[in-house]
């Protein structure tokens, strides 16, 4: 879900209300208007230069194991330090939120670490990986729990959070059980809890199991799952920095952004910003999966290209790259993009937007020529509608009848201008909703309608050719 | 002077009569065109009347109007007496309005508070 | 939980959250911040900080349209509907949720705010059956008007020819609320109403995206004092009135503005009409009293006017009421009070009379000599008695409980006895933070509150400060007691009335901050109390019994339990409008109007005084009550001095003249008189704090409009079918 | 001969008289029927009225009844039931009891003459609800 957040990174600050105003006033500074300028391009990223060293599990993923990885590693001098210090280390690195938004980190955390009115803080690490495509968080989950914990802590301590709640999809039954087993050991050897790691910080950490709705990956509607309300996004503003969980400050992060900040911290903000092009920095998991040889979740630079990413991690498209039809680069909710755009696009957030598409949370769904695309989406449109929460107008009843549609087009029982239709109910749904599930929702037909119009005429053809008969 | 008088003419134009003696002595016509026409009246109409009680509701009718000094009010009172004569006595009455004449029809509205509560009216 | 999260939010992230729940009094403790000026279609405007852009909007007159958005409840956004421009911004915002920022120009009418009305628009009617022909709420229907208004004039919507429409199964909640549940466009604003205002979180949303439904997921009846509340919410045909089930389009009604008699609240009230029928009642909009709702009693038990009426006047013949004419009875009548001596006439007066009336009848019966006039429901007489206005009323006005910050209700249950009153209880206790306690038996209100035990004698223990709650009394700010009118009949009335008055005087040393602070506050449950009191309605059932009337006038007077026993050679006359108690056990009846039919004066517990209106004229030989009184003194012969109902109301302002000025509250300050007077002895009776209507099937039925009611026959049984299936 | 000088028609007088019960019956048949006929007794209905034909009248004549004797002179023809009404108009010309194919139902009503102008003339009421219900005292 998070990955719908795409979007926010595409509207203008103003938009984010109290936030945006903040905004305003240091993003000149940061990266805002700033060319690209040093790396062109990313890739090979060398294995000293992993942050996430058991990603595939094959080492101890419990307290001892993480330990002997470097985990835990002189947190309490990090602690120390002191909020500011961890919050300047991760604007330096440039870290942008990991869920799909891409929003700075270090700016999102900044917001928490005001003075206190006397309500306690909160964070929040949305483990609710529910977007089709997107498995990394899974991986950290079960694999590397402890740069979770850790992660949680640091980030904890740079908002001046009394808790973290990690809300954790109802179906990562085996992650939810390992990451409380980290939490247990974590408290045991006294790294969090009373007194965390002796650094005279209180700092808990609590899991909350979600019963598997894709909406509660929204960070409002997470907060109101966590609360034990229905899951149902809330009006911003009053955004969760402001009014968040039980009426408190609250961030909300997504899993690998918070688990990659203990290794920033340690390496320090500059290493992480050599990575990828600038305000695209650092390295990244990037799911791949659909028609490759090998689909694989895997650590690599930001900003390497499309073609180098699938053909050295994944094994390459079946039936060779020639075969390609399309790549959904960012999990389910971004638009698809064609071949020719493949070709040389940078897996990063500026260049997806550039090609009218979106990073998302980088899980890279590979189609080749042998794949109906239309049914493909119209299966997309479907998930979408299973997931919408119901409560605002153009999502409940747009989705629904875009599914509708779609699910025509499939067998081509439809007429030429429904395409345009179907175009406009897209633009009806998008931004006119209370969340992004909306949006989400829309890019993928709008995706869809930019790339592949002449398939969907030709297939409404056909149905006509064939009901005439 | 006697534009003066013109104009007076021009304003009260008779309808029938010149002057009141012409006036009088078309009531009286009228009267006694009435006074010898009841025993017809009382006899075509079956009406539960005598020619005598006939009569003097004809003369209260007539002395209602006795007040009645203009002469156009005398004339036009005339024409409408003859046209009831006229409808009386060709029958193209019937019973009930002729004997419309020797009682009220509609009632008198309430006027006191008692009388209007016990009546409903407000 | 509804009371946490925002009680955060409005106190300490200022004006954000808090300005959407409250508004009549929140602006008035807090000091005015500086004001914003915002464009609305680029006419400046200024508004404070947290003003949404709907209010900003709505300031200078212009109507955003919306669904969800309702001013008195929270804001939900849910329906896009209000979604408008926001130069150089991309993306509209929803106008009710939105607050305003500096320098903001917000187009109302540009392309891109109609293109976003349409397509919500053409969204809801995707799924709303277009059956608006047999739709009750055709003509006074939201998504009706604004379809027109701001909607496509043609259809898209192909799919109806594949896949159709959705369709919802009805939901069975109870015996007033009708649903059609397949026109639900999912608003939200009957569950927001339900948990809110009325205080029971029966309704819900189930199911996600199009199968989401409002209902109660379990097979349950949304059974409360306001449901009726969420028929006038509800922006579809999707809960409607089910008395009113096709009974009548709008434009087909008369409308009369009116006062509603059931409770004492004086809720304000539109008649609707047609060809001399009672079809509805709706509430009109009073801030200071119902705001803009109306209690299921008042709302529903009008069917109750066409039953059980006593239409021609009736004597007894052979031990049987027979109809007879206006002036038999009259003259019955005037005989038996002609032959009586003066201390041996009484009349007693029902809880549906009007000032008028009461006026009539308290002339009538000095003119002959006795001043036995006693109103159902006894106000002690000893100390003040009722010479001090201040004694009686609700000081404090009925909007000023807001203000309260700790309330102790005494021998009173708000939620039945004036579900209104309880609305503005429930409001401050989630707004505001109000503390509650209660003296009295414990029932269920929809708040939490603290019950600080069943006997009087709490009271004293709380003006002696023995009593643990009183550390809070004592810190409070603006403390207010709320004194159940019913608990001053019992026998230690006078006991409880004086010690309350103390406790309220010492309390009122300690109130500091707003200005006309009255502590004592009086919740009568009988909507004539007020004015019969005003008039010198001072003496009691009791005293009358002792007396053994040889003549007993009942003016309406069906709820004092008078009993034919008690009164067995008494000659007894019974004025009112329906057949109950009262005319069972008359000699003579006499049929007066109900409260839809005249024209009369009636105060409310505040002291306000109001004024029905003639909605249809009285039935059959049926009349207004002060003209029978009238009519009868001219047969006795001691003729009342007035004829029309101006008379009538000039004789009221020589005697009391506030019962005139109509709407206004005439404030009473006679507490230290009061108190100086009252009487000190006395002992509490040992019998705990005991209330009539103490769950929902009491409240149903408490007076002739009511319990003649069908609907409210099938409230009652709900109710009871509900309890037993609970158990 | 008898018939050029009318004597067949006295002859018919006489027998007329003599069908209809002599001098003081016929006076009697006169006055009660305005008429004096005679002809063949075709049957009787249930009620007493008896049916006759003389095909000597010409049609439309040819056929009568008469009523009932103890309803005297309040007859009227509301009173012939259906199944003679029939034979009575030439709808058919088999009396109801030679025809076989009458309906004959257990559930069809008995005959009822018009009863209006009597006591027991319909009378429509209202069956719609009163506005305003009264209360009726016990």
């Amino acid at each position: 879900m998070a990955g719908v957040l795409a979007r926010c990174t595409r509207i203008p600050r103003r938009q984010l209300g109290l936030v945006g105003t903040f905004l305003n006033a240091q993003q000149p500074k940061t990266y805002s208007n700033a060319p690209p300028e040093g790396k062109k391009v990313g890739g090979n990223l060398s294995d000293e230069d992993r942050i996430f060293t058991n990603l595939y599990g094959r080492h101890d993923w419990r307290l001892k194991g993480s330990l002997q990885r470097g985990d835990w590693y002189k947190t309490k001098e990090i602690l120390d330090k002191g909020a500011d210090w961890i919050i300047n280390e991760i604007k330096v690195s440039g870290l942008r939120g990991r869920g799909g938004a891409g929003f700075p980190s270090g700016m999102k955390w900044s917001f928490m670490n005001k003075p206190s009115d006397g309500r306690p803080k909160y964070l929040v690490v949305n483990a609710d990986e529910g977007e089709p495509g997107t498995c990394k968080d899974r991986e950290i989950l079960r694999h590397d729990p402890h740069k979770l914990v850790e992660g949680c802590l640091i980030a904890g301590r740079a908002m001046g959070a009394c808790a973290a709640y990690i809300y954790i999809r109802g179906e990562f039954y085996n992650e939810a059980s390992n990451l409380q087993v980290a939490i247990a050991e974590a408290y045991q050897a006294g790294l969090i809890g009373k007194n965390s790691c002796g650094s005279g910080y209180d700092f808990d950490i609590f899991v909350q199991r979600g019963a598997g709705a894709y909406i509660c990956g929204e960070e409002t509607a997470l907060i109101e799952s966590i609360e034990g309300k229905q899951g149902k996004p809330r009006l911003k503003p009053p955004f969760p920095a402001d009014v968040g969980l039980f009426g408190c400050p609250t961030t909300v992060t997504n899993v690998e952004t918070v688990a990659v900040s203990p290794t920033i911290c340690r390496r320090g903000g500059t290493w992480f910003a050599s990575f990828g092009r600038p305000r695209n920095s650092g390295t990244k998991l990037y799911n791949i999966s659909g028609h490759v040889n090998n689909p694989c979740t895997v650590e690599e630079e930001m900003s390497v290209p499309l073609k180098e990413l699938i053909e050295k991690h994944a094994g390459g498209v079946i039936g060779g790259w020639d075969n390609l039809l399309g790549v959904i680069p960012g999990g389910s909710s971004t638009p698809i993009i064609p071949k020719t755009v493949c070709d040389e696009v940078l897996m990063d957030f500026d260049d997806l937007v550039r090609v009218q598409s979106s990073f998302g949370t980088a899980a890279v769904i590979v189609m080749n020529k042998q794949t109906d695309v239309i049914k493909a989406i119209a299966r997309l449109i479907s998930f979408y509608k299973h997931e919408s929460c119901g409560q605002c107008t153009p999502c409940r009843e747009g989705i629904n009848w875009m599914y509708k549609i779609m699910w025509r087009f499939v067998e081509g029982n439809a007429e030429e201008h429904e395409i345009d239709m179907l175009w406009e109910i897209s633009k009806q749904i998008e931004l006119h909703t209370i969340c992004a599930l909306g949006d989400g929702a829309a890019w993928p037909v709008q995706g869809l309608i930019r790339h592949f119009r002449p398939e969907i005429e030709s297939r409404i053809q056909k149905f006509k050719c064939v009901a005439a008969n | 002077m006697a534009s003066a008088v013109r104009t007076v003419r021009r304003q009260v134009r008779p309808i029938l009569s010149i002057d009141q003696p012409e006036a009088r002595s078309r009531v009286l016509n009228l009267y006694k065109a009435w006074y010898r026409q009841i025993p017809f009246i009382v006899q075509d109409y079956h009406i539960p009347k005598s020619v005598i009680q006939c009569r003097k509701k004809l003369r209260e009718e007539f002395l209602k109007n006795a007040h009645v000094r203009d002469i156009r009010a005398i004339d036009l009172l005339v024409i409408k007496g003859q046209m009831e004569l006229k409808e009386t006595v060709e029958i193209w009455k019937q019973k009930g309005t002729l004997m419309n004449y020797f009682k009220e029809t509609e009632e008198k509205k309430p006027t006191d508070f008692l009388s209007k509560f016990l009546s409903g009216h407000d | 939980m509804l009371r946490l999260p925002l009680i955060r939010a409005a106190g300490l992230s200022g004006c954000r959250l808090g300005a959407t729940g409250l508004h009549t009094t929140a602006s008035k403790l807090q000091a005015p911040p500086e004001q914003i000026e915002v464009f609305i279609d680029d006419i400046p405007v200024l508004v404070d900080p947290g003003t949404t852009v709907l209010q900003a909007a709505a300031k200078i007159g212009v109507e955003i349209p919306r669904f969800c958005y309702h001013e008195r409840l929270a804001v939900a956004g849910n329906c896009r509907m209000c979604l408008v421009e926001i130069e150089k911004q991309i993306k509209p915002v929803a106008a009710c949720a939105m607050p305003v920022m500096k320098g903001w120009r917000v187009k109302t009418n540009s392309d891109l705010t109609r293109k976003a009305r349409e397509g919500v628009m053409e969204f809801l009617l995707v799924n709303h059956p277009l059956d608006c022909p047999i739709c009750d709420q055709g003509g006074e229907c939201d998504l009706q008007d604004q379809s027109m208004a701001f909607g496509n004039d043609r259809s898209r919507f192909v799919d109806i020819n594949f896949s159709g429409k959705r369709a919802v199964e009805d939901k069975d909640v109870g015996p007033l609320i009708k649903t059609v549940m397949t026109r639900c466009i999912h608003c939200t604003r009957c569950i927001r109403f339900a948990s809110e205002v009325a205080g029971v979180d029966d309704l819900g949303t189930t199911g996600r995206g199009s199968d989401m439904q409002v209902g109660t997921y379990v097979e349950k009846m949304f059974l409360s004092e306001l449901s009726g509340n969420v028929i006038d919410l509800c922006p579809v045909g999707a809960l409607t009135s089910k008395p009113y089930a096709f009974v009548a389009r709008p434009w087909e009604t008369r409308r009369t503005d009116s006062i509603d008699v059931l409770d004492a609240v004086g809720s304000n009230i539109v008649v609707s009409t047609r060809s001399g029928e009672v079809l509805r009642v709706l509430p009109r909009l009073n801030e200071e009293i119902n705001e803009e709702w109306l209690s299921d009693k008042s709302r529903f038990a009008c069917d109750g006017l066409k039953r059980q009426r006593l239409l021609t006047p009736m004597m007894k013949v052979d031990s049987k009421l027979q109809p007879v004419e206006w002036e038999d009875a009259l003259v019955a009548a005037s005989r038996a009070l002609q032959q009586a001596p003066a201390t041996k006439i009484a009349a007693v007066t029902g809880k549906l009379a009007d000032a008028e009336a009461l006026i009539s009848l308290k002339d009538l019966f000095n003119k002959l000599g006795s001043e036995t006039l006693a109103t159902e429901q006894p106000f002690p007489k000893d100390g003040a008695g009722i010479d001090l206005r201040s004694s009686y009323i609700m000081n404090n006005k009925i909007a000023g409980i807001e203000e309260a910050d700790v309330v102790v209700l005494i021998g009173t249950n708000p939620r039945f006895e004036a579900p209104l009153v309880n609305t503005r209880l429930r409001k401050s206790y989630l707004h505001r933070e109000q503390t509650i306690a209660l003296i009295g038996p414990e029932v269920d209100l929809t708040y939490e509150y603290e019950h600080l035990g069943d006997s009087a004698e709490v009271i004293s223990q709380l003006k002696n400060g023995t009593h643990p709650f009183c550390a809070t009394l004592k810190n409070a700010k603006a403390p207010l007691i709320i004194l159940g009118a019913e608990q001053l009949g019992r026998s230690d009335g006078s006991k409880i009335l004086a010690e309350t008055q103390a406790l309220a005087a010492s309390l009122g040393k300690t109130v500091q901050a707003p200005e006309n602070w009255k502590v004592l506050n009086v919740l009568h449950s009988n909507a004539s109390q007020v004015a019969a009191l005003d008039l010198g309605y001072g003496s009691s059932l009791a005293e009358i019994k002792a007396q053994n009337p040889q003549v007993l006038f009942l003016l309406g007077a069906d709820d004092a339990d008078i009993k034919r026993e008690d009164f067995p050679n008494t000659f007894i006359i019974y004025l009112g409008s329906h057949g109950d108690q009262g005319a069972c056990i008359a000699d003579v009846v006499l049929p007066g109007a109900a409260y839809t039919e005249k024209n009369a004066s009636y105060v409310n517990t505040e002291g306000r005084a109001q004024q029905t209106g003639t909605a249809v004229n009285p039935p059959g030989m049926a009349r207004p009550d002060w003209k029978i009184i009238r009519a009868l003194s001219e047969f006795i012969g001691v003729r009342l001095p007035y004829d029309t109902i101006h008379d009538v109301r000039g004789r009221l302002e020589q005697v009391a003249p506030h019962l005139v000025r109509y709407g206004d509250i005439e404030p009473a300050n006679y507490f230290a008189q009061a108190l100086e007077l009252a009487k000190k002895t006395g002992s509490f009776a040992s019998d705990p704090l005991e209330l009539k209507q103490k769950t929902l099937d009491e409240f149903f039925m408490t007076d002739v409009v009511s319990r003649a009611s069908p609907t409210m026959a099938k409230c009652v049984q709900a109710v009871i079918k509900q309890r037993q299936a609970q158990l | 001969m008898a018939k050029f000088f009318g004597v067949d028609k006295v002859v018919r007088f006489f027998q007329i008289v003599r069908d209809n019960g002599g001098i003081r019956g016929s006076l009697r048949a006169l006055y009660r029927r305005d008429e004096l006929k005679s002809g063949t007794l075709i049957g009787e209905d249930k009620y007493g009225n008896r049916y006759f034909e003389n095909n000597m009248h010409f049609y439309g004549r040819n056929r009568w009844v008469e009523y009932a004797d103890h309803v005297g002179l309040d007859y009227n023809a509301s009173q012939v039931p259906p199944e003679w009404f029939g034979w009575l108009h030439y709808k058919t010309d088999l009396p109801p009891y030679k025809d076989p194919s009458r309906p004959n139902y257990k559930w069809m009503l008995d005959h009822t003459e018009n009863m209006t102008g009597t006591r027991d003339a319909y009378m429509p009421y209202s069956t719609t609800r009163p506005k305003i219900e009264a209360w009726k005292p016990k």
